[in-house]
């Protein structure tokens, strides 16, 4: 495994890694795999239940428990359906893509902690909850991610179809832009932690939460995570609505299921490292923490995985609450909201982080002038909004294509007039040569 | 760990890449050409930190990767921009400017 | 050593194949690969920023972009692999496998003595030493850099950009200009229909039925119709009966009296979705626009 | 302190004192030339709104220049005779390191006289340029141009440096221009004005060769620092130096061979013929000569040359003047005669100096008075030139016939008219250097008697041949009074040899020595008189007592022909150098075009070709240029590794 030729030295306190023997690598790895899967299917379950729940419906409940194994039998009828091979697909790239998508996806978990160090049962030995660690642990998940999207992107180009096409791009877009906002939200949590390794992260957290401390990185992460996963509302890569299913469309049976099984497991991922980045990881939440077995052993599993059902539920929370944002607007988010802000916040952060450092800062200064800004920024605001739209008004002039007798383009202030459609007659007869491409440059093109 | 196979390695990749930016002629893969050779030159600036044991190689990489961005976004950004007049992206068809 | 050997020549090969690969996207694969061994190997040598660094920046973001740019632009089809300047590629033959030679003895003779490590250098860890050269020998490179790079965005953005001299619609616009139109002309405001799914056709040249039997124009593309290449559903249902028969189905041949009685295509009995998978999340929402 | 004053004075025989500063009246020398200068420049930039009162102030200035000359030879007068050369400083013209030149005036004897005879005649035709011109609508510029011409005139003989002597020589050449030129509207007078200069130009390049020759030579131009140089200058320098001023002599004073232009000038209005003919222009050739006594003096081969000139042209005019039935032409050609005498004069040496001068001035008299009376005919015979549509004139201009007459007699050399005395004492000179061209002058002397007897006979006295709508009539008073003026000059102008007073004159200048003839003066004196009248006579014979037919004969003889076509002056011209140039010209052009334009355009060609070749390698193909520059890296890391490993 990669991860193993990474030989790991580092003064982050990584010394409890890197020890175990073969076997128990294989043993935590063989979890981890094992672990992810049977949440996938879980997650499946939960993410219906819950939505019908929304939708005033039952959801799944025959199969099983609670209808629990009704995700293991769509699985197995996934695996049993006939495996289509699209006739202008790129036949290596069209096998690969689900792969690299899986791959990436499980690979991720190698450096999330699940708990502390604790006793392996029937040895002697003692070990982390987590595979391994990097001094660039966080680093290594982002990399991780991005070259999972190879998958939707290849899977997309390789089907030889326009929606899956359209899908890939979306998805590269996609990434590369929310990347940047997702990146730059925990360059404030390394500034905190003064670390990049998860583990170090996570014991960083011991007396405060990220989530509290740095929460306009957390919501920025948050948002940009949703994104980077193409859920609900960001789901344009798959947006049925449009592109049938974005870049899977021409995918059937296995491959498929490992797109599927790669979603989900990409969901669980960010949320593990939304969790292990700004919830404190596997420590015990608030009242609990009281006591004090609670971040010991096993327990801290628990919590852990009770933090990113909390995300999962959000997930599903949101997929069945907001509707699809368009293609454009989700850019524009992205560009001119999260980069932004991000890029301020972690400019305040690194400001604040150095004066505490240097020779401390008295906090109360500190929050005070937390709170005169804000207070400024939201009188700019107001005081901004009002502004530009007197504007247009007062400048509005009519605009004269022949300005002088040469066609010239118009004025800023000025408003070209709407053109007219020049083949509608009222009552016409051809509605739908103009239908169509009105239509589909109004929901496609919307960039 | 010797070295001398990294700084082989790197060398024959970039005269691949090399190779490559004299007979492609799709812009976009010259373009990715000169990307290989940039990597090739960054393995032998992380090489080289090891070998001379400091890390102002690794710098060295991480600068190239810096410029290597800017480079890739102006590229590029030209590529789309005469891809959109001349519904081509040979370097060929871009030959204009001759005798 | 065993991992380099086992990654180097794999590099060295899809770095050929990247230079050979017909499509410029089975290039880019081959150089993500070349950069994923790449970084593995910055990992070997004590540089795992490195390594995240040139995954995340150059395999994640630059070969991205570079996708990214191939599915904008559309060059998908195979390139041409003649060559059509005379002499050209005997000449980069020679020149390259000239240069690669003298490189290589040249790098190889670069190295006489062994290497000294980042041992010493790593002394507080290696994010931590770069962090230290960068911001103090290198802060003015760093900066520049940084400089270099806020240009070149401003720049791609230069270049791609496109005057825009009409206001932008708003949905807001859009939906009352639907209205409007409706309200004048008749036209409908939704979206179209979409093509006909049937259990064996779910394709966009199969046009979908309307209530009474008739195929509807406007649920597929014009630009189908125009090459010709729609499929009527009559035609669809051709081979059902012969299908049936060998597969010994043969109570269930319905359809050929719909068939000669006109346009009346399969029953909507293959429409049924499985009762669960293919599309778990079909009971969502959906969008909205 | 000009560094004239600073040389040795070296010459004994001429400007043996160095000439002393301006002061007291002198002191407005400048004025001489720039009255006339400023008044030409007020008449030529000031535009029509000068036209009511131009002539009067052209007529004003010369006057005034005349006044101050006057005063200036009175005072002159009173000098001792060696200290009449008064330097007037104006200004440091050119300042090098080994060479200077001052801007500065010279008044000596010499000058006196020609600004005396330039303002005086000048300010008379001036005058009379009022009657005459009155009807032209450009009268103002006109007299701004005749200002000009005197004004260079003044600074051509004032000035202390053959440098400001060439400044007003190429004037000269100006004014003439414009003045010949000036019924631009004809295209014979543009033609002629175009000969004249281009004439002149032949003449100009032998002055400046001369003026380079000086300075290279003597390293100076100054008419005081030459003449001192010249007493240690080799001989083939200073005849080289003679020659090339008699070139520029000849192109001013219209000398064969460049007397072409003399002739075609007769397109100019007359008072400007009367100017050129009289008081400026031609007298320059001589003035040059005579200022450059010290040069001549010192090379016989350059006075045979100028000896030689002056009597070919006086016979050369002569025979002219025989021929031509226009009347300006005839005394066009007698003005080419006269003149040659006193080339002839001036080729002898300090014997014929003062007597070229002379006949200069007695020649401006009568000249101008010939003209101005031509003139006043022209102008009563509704500008009609030809002679044989005169005849019988004297009743009709009675003032005008007498003053012609003055001046006729005058020219012809009739006892004591001033023409008499000038001549004769040529003669005498001629006759005491050589007998040939004593002949020769004699000759000259009883051929002019012929032609202007003809001219006299064919205009006052023969029957009148006139058309009907002419009616002859006087002149106006403006017109007549300066004729009156000029014909008592010519009569009595011989006053000036009382007492040999203008040789005495001159001698401070330009040395003196007596003819020492073989038989007595009063021999030569009588021999002229016979010779003129014989040529009175034949002229009686030959015009008088036949009938003058109202068109020229064309059967007539060889010679008469040959006169007529100016004894093929303008043929020769063309054949010697006309055609020659123009075969040089067009050999030159071929060699150009294909010699020297060849090879530059084959050069061209060459490299054209060569990086049409070269260009090729600029595909425009990036993929080439790549694998150009990888050439190149395989070349350095070459270099590199041999480097390393020698």
């Amino acid at each position: 495994m990669i991860v193993q030729a990474l030989g790991v030295r580092t003064v982050d306190d990584l010394s409890e890694f890197g020890t175990d023997p073969w076997w128990l690598s294989l043993i935590k790895a063989v979890l981890i795999f094992v672990f992810l899967l049977l949440l996938t299917l879980f997650n499946i379950w939960f993410e219906r239940r819950v939505v019908a729940r929304m939708q005033h419906r039952a959801g799944p409940n025959k199969n099983g428990p609670f209808g629990l194994l009704q995700s293991l039998a769509d699985a197995m009828k996934l695996m049993l359906k006939e495996d289509i091979m699209v006739k202008a697909a790129d036949r290596l790239l069209y096998v690969l893509a689900p792969v690299i998508s899986v791959i990436m996806a499980f690979l991720a978990f190698a450096v999330i902690p699940f708990g502390p160090v604790v006793d392996v049962p029937f040895t002697d030995r003692q070990t982390p909850l987590q595979l391994t660690d990097l001094p660039v642990g966080v680093l290594f998940v982002i990399a991780v991610a991005s070259v999972g999207i190879y998958g939707i992107v290849l899977g997309g180009w390789a089907s030889g179809s326009t929606y899956s096409l359209l899908g890939g791009m979306r998805s590269t877009a996609q990434v590369i832009s929310y990347e940047v906002a997702m990146s730059l939200a925990l360059v404030a949590v390394f500034l905190y932690a003064g670390s990049l390794s998860t583990s170090e992260i996570v014991n960083a957290q011991q007396r405060l939460w990220y989530a509290l401390i740095l929460l306009p990185s957390f919501i920025i992460f948050w948002v940009s995570m949703v994104g980077e996963t193409n859920r609900a509302p960001f789901d344009m890569p798959e947006a049925e609505g449009e592109l049938v299913a974005g870049y899977f469309t021409e995918y059937s049976s296995m491959k498929f299921a490992m797109f599927f099984l790669a979603e989900y497991i990409n969901m669980v991922t960010v949320s593990a490292v939304a969790t292990t980045l700004f919830l404190g990881g596997w420590r015990a939440p608030w009242p609990l923490s009281l006591w004090d077995g609670a971040n010991a052993g096993y327990w801290p599993v628990l919590w852990f995985l009770a933090k990113v059902m909390m995300f999962m539920f959000v997930f599903v929370w949101l997929r069945g609450t907001l509707p699809r944002v368009r293609y454009d607007q989700f850019m524009a988010l992205g560009w001119k909201v999260l980069i932004p802000v991000a890029l301020l916040w972690t400019v305040a952060v690194a400001t604040i982080r150095a004066m505490t450092l240097d020779g401390g800062l008295d906090r109360r200064v500190l929050v005070g002038g937390a709170l005169v800004a804000v207070l400024l920024f939201l009188l700019l605001s107001i005081v901004g909004e009002r502004a530009p739209k007197e504007e247009p008004e007062a400048e509005e002039q009519p605009f004269d294509p022949f300005a002088g007798g040469y066609p010239v383009p118009p004025m800023p202030g000025q408003r070209l007039p709407r053109p007219e459609p020049a083949g509608v007659v009222p009552g016409g007869a051809q509605p739908d040569q103009e239908d169509d491409t009105a239509r589909r440059s109004a929901t496609e093109e919307g960039d | 760990m010797s070295t001398e196979p990294f700084l082989v390695l790197s060398a024959l990749l970039f005269t691949i890449g090399a190779f490559g930016v004299l007979i492609r002629r799709n812009a976009i893969v010259v373009f990715m050409c000169v990307e290989l050779m940039l990597n090739a030159a960054n393995l032998a600036f992380v090489t080289f930190a090891r070998h001379h044991g400091n890390l102002d190689g690794q710098i060295a990489a991480f600068f190239v990767m810096v410029v290597a961005a800017a480079e890739v976004v102006v590229g590029l950004a030209i590529i789309v921009t005469i891809f959109r007049t001349r519904r081509s992206a040979s370097v060929d068809d871009a030959s204009l400017l001759k005798y | 050593m065993i991992a380099f050997w086992i990654l180097a020549p794999l590099a060295v090969l899809a770095a050929l194949a990247m230079v050979a690969a017909r499509k410029a996207v089975h290039s880019a694969l081959m150089l993500a690969y070349v950069m994923i061994t790449l970084a593995i190997l910055y990992a070997m040598q004590d540089a795992p920023f490195l390594f995240a660094v040139q995954v995340i920046v150059y395999t994640g973001a630059v070969l991205m972009l570079f996708l990214f740019v191939l599915m904008l632009v559309g060059v998908d089809a195979s390139d041409s692999l003649v060559e059509t300047i005379k002499g050209q590629r005997l000449l980069a033959v020679l020149a390259g496998l000239g240069f690669g030679v003298l490189l290589v003895l040249g790098v190889a003779q670069a190295v006489v003595s062994a290497p000294v490590g980042l041992e010493a250098a790593h002394a507080q860890g290696n994010v931590v030493g770069l962090a230290e050269l960068l911001f103090t020998k290198y802060v003015f490179a760093f900066e520049v850099t940084g400089a270099l790079l806020i240009t070149a965005a401003l720049a791609a953005m230069v270049l791609a950009h496109r005057e825009r001299l009409t206001p932008k619609p708003t949905q807001r616009d859009l939906a009352e200009a639907r209205l409007r139109e409706y309200a004048e002309t008749g036209r409908h405001p939704g979206p179209l229909p979409p093509p006909g799914v049937y259990s064996r056709h779910n394709a966009v040249d199969t046009p979908a039925l309307l209530p009474d039997g008739r195929a509807s124009d406007l649920s597929v593309s014009r630009t189908l119709r125009a090459r010709g290449t729609l499929r009527s559903a009559p035609e669809l249902a051709d081979d059902v009966d012969e299908t049936l028969r060998k597969i010994g189905a043969t109570g269930r041949t319905r359809t050929v009296g719909d068939r000669a009685a006109g346009e009346v295509g399969p029953p909507t009995e293959g429409r049924t979705f499985p009762a669960s998978g293919e599309q778990p999340d079909g009971d969502g929402t959906g969008g909205d626009s | 302190m000009s560094p004239m004053t600073a040389l040795p004075v070296l010459s004994e025989t001429a400007s043996a004192v160095a000439p002393a500063q301006a002061g007291g009246v002198y002191s407005l020398l400048w004025l001489v030339v720039a009255l006339p200068a400023v008044s030409a420049a007020i008449l030529l930039l000031g535009g029509r709104s000068t036209n009511a009162w131009g002539h009067l102030l052209g007529c004003a200035a010369p006057i005034a220049s005349f006044a101050l000359g006057v005063l200036m030879f009175v005072s002159l007068l009173t000098r001792d005779a060696h200290d009449r050369a008064i330097e007037q400083h104006l200004f440091d013209w050119i300042t090098t390191g080994s060479y200077d030149v001052d801007a500065g005036l010279l008044l000596d004897p010499l000058s006196m006289l020609f600004v005396l005879l330039i303002t005086g005649v000048g300010s008379i035709i001036h005058v009379y340029s009022i009657g005459y011109m009155a009807e032209d609508p450009r009268r103002r510029r006109f007299f701004g141009q005749l200002n000009l011409f005197v004004a260079a005139m003044l600074l051509l003989v004032l000035g202390s440096d053959y440098l400001v002597l060439f400044v007003g020589w190429e004037g000269v050449g100006l004014a003439s221009y414009l003045l010949i030129g000036f019924w631009q509207h004809k295209h014979s007078a543009a033609t002629a004005a175009k000969k004249a200069f281009v004439v002149n130009r032949v003449g100009d390049m032998g002055m400046a060769l001369a003026v380079m020759l000086m300075f290279a030579t003597f390293g100076t131009t100054s008419f005081v620092g030459v003449s001192a140089a010249a007493e240690g200058a080799s001989t083939a320098t200073l005849t080289a130096l003679g020659l090339l001023l008699l070139l520029g002599a000849c192109g001013k004073s219209a000398q064969v061979p460049l007397q072409s232009w003399l002739l075609d000038a007769m397109e100019g209005p007359t008072p400007v013929s009367a100017l050129i003919h009289a008081a400026t222009m031609v007298t320059a050739g001589v003035y040059l000569v005579t200022r450059s006594n010290f040069i001549f003096n010192e090379a016989p081969t350059a006075q045979t040359a100028v000896v030689i000139v002056g009597l070919v042209t006086a016979l050369w005019g002569a025979i002219i003047g025989c021929a031509k039935d226009d009347i300006k032409k005839a005394l066009a050609g007698s003005t080419m005669s006269q003149i040659g005498y006193m080339h002839l004069a001036a080729g002898l040496g300090p014997i014929g100096y003062a007597f070229a001068i002379f006949h200069l001035l007695t020649h401006g008299f009568f000249k101008a008075n010939l003209f101005l009376g031509a003139g006043s005919v022209m102008h009563s015979m509704n500008d009609e030139v030809d002679m044989r549509r005169y005849g019988g004139l004297a009743p009709l201009m009675p003032i005008t016939f007498l003053t012609f007459a003055m001046g006729y007699l005058a020219i012809i050399g009739f006892p004591l008219f001033s023409g008499f005395w000038s001549k004769d004492l040529i003669l005498e000179a001629a006759f005491a250097e050589n007998l040939v061209v004593g002949f020769g002058a004699l000759l000259g002397a009883g051929i002019t008697a012929f032609y202007m007897t003809r001219v006299m006979l064919m205009t006052f006295l023969s029957p009148k041949r006139w058309a009907d709508d002419v009616h002859p009539h006087e002149s106006p008073r403006v017109m007549t009074v300066p004729l009156l003026v000029l014909a008592a000059l010519s009569a009595v102008g011989g006053v000036l040899y009382l007492g040999g007073w203008v040789v005495d004159w001159l001698t401070p200048v330009v040395g003196e020595e007596h003819p020492e003839l073989g038989v007595p003066v009063w021999v030569i004196s009588l021999a002229a008189v016979a010779v003129v009248a014989a040529g009175v006579a034949v002229a009686w014979v030959l015009v008088a007592k036949r009938d003058v037919p109202r068109e020229a004969p064309v059967r007539v003889s060889v010679f008469t022909t040959a006169a007529r076509a100016d004894l093929f002056g303008d043929a020769l011209n063309e054949a010697v150098f006309m055609r020659p140039g123009q075969h040089l010209t067009r050999s030159l052009v071929y060699v150009d075009n294909r010699g020297v334009d060849g090879t530059v355009n084959g050069l061209g060609g060459l490299i054209g070709g060569a990086s049409g070749r070269l260009r090729r390698l600029q595909t425009g193909f990036v993929r080439s240029y790549a694998l150009t520059m990888v050439a190149g890296a395989f070349v350095v890391v070459v270099a590199l590794l041999a480097a390393n490993l020698s």
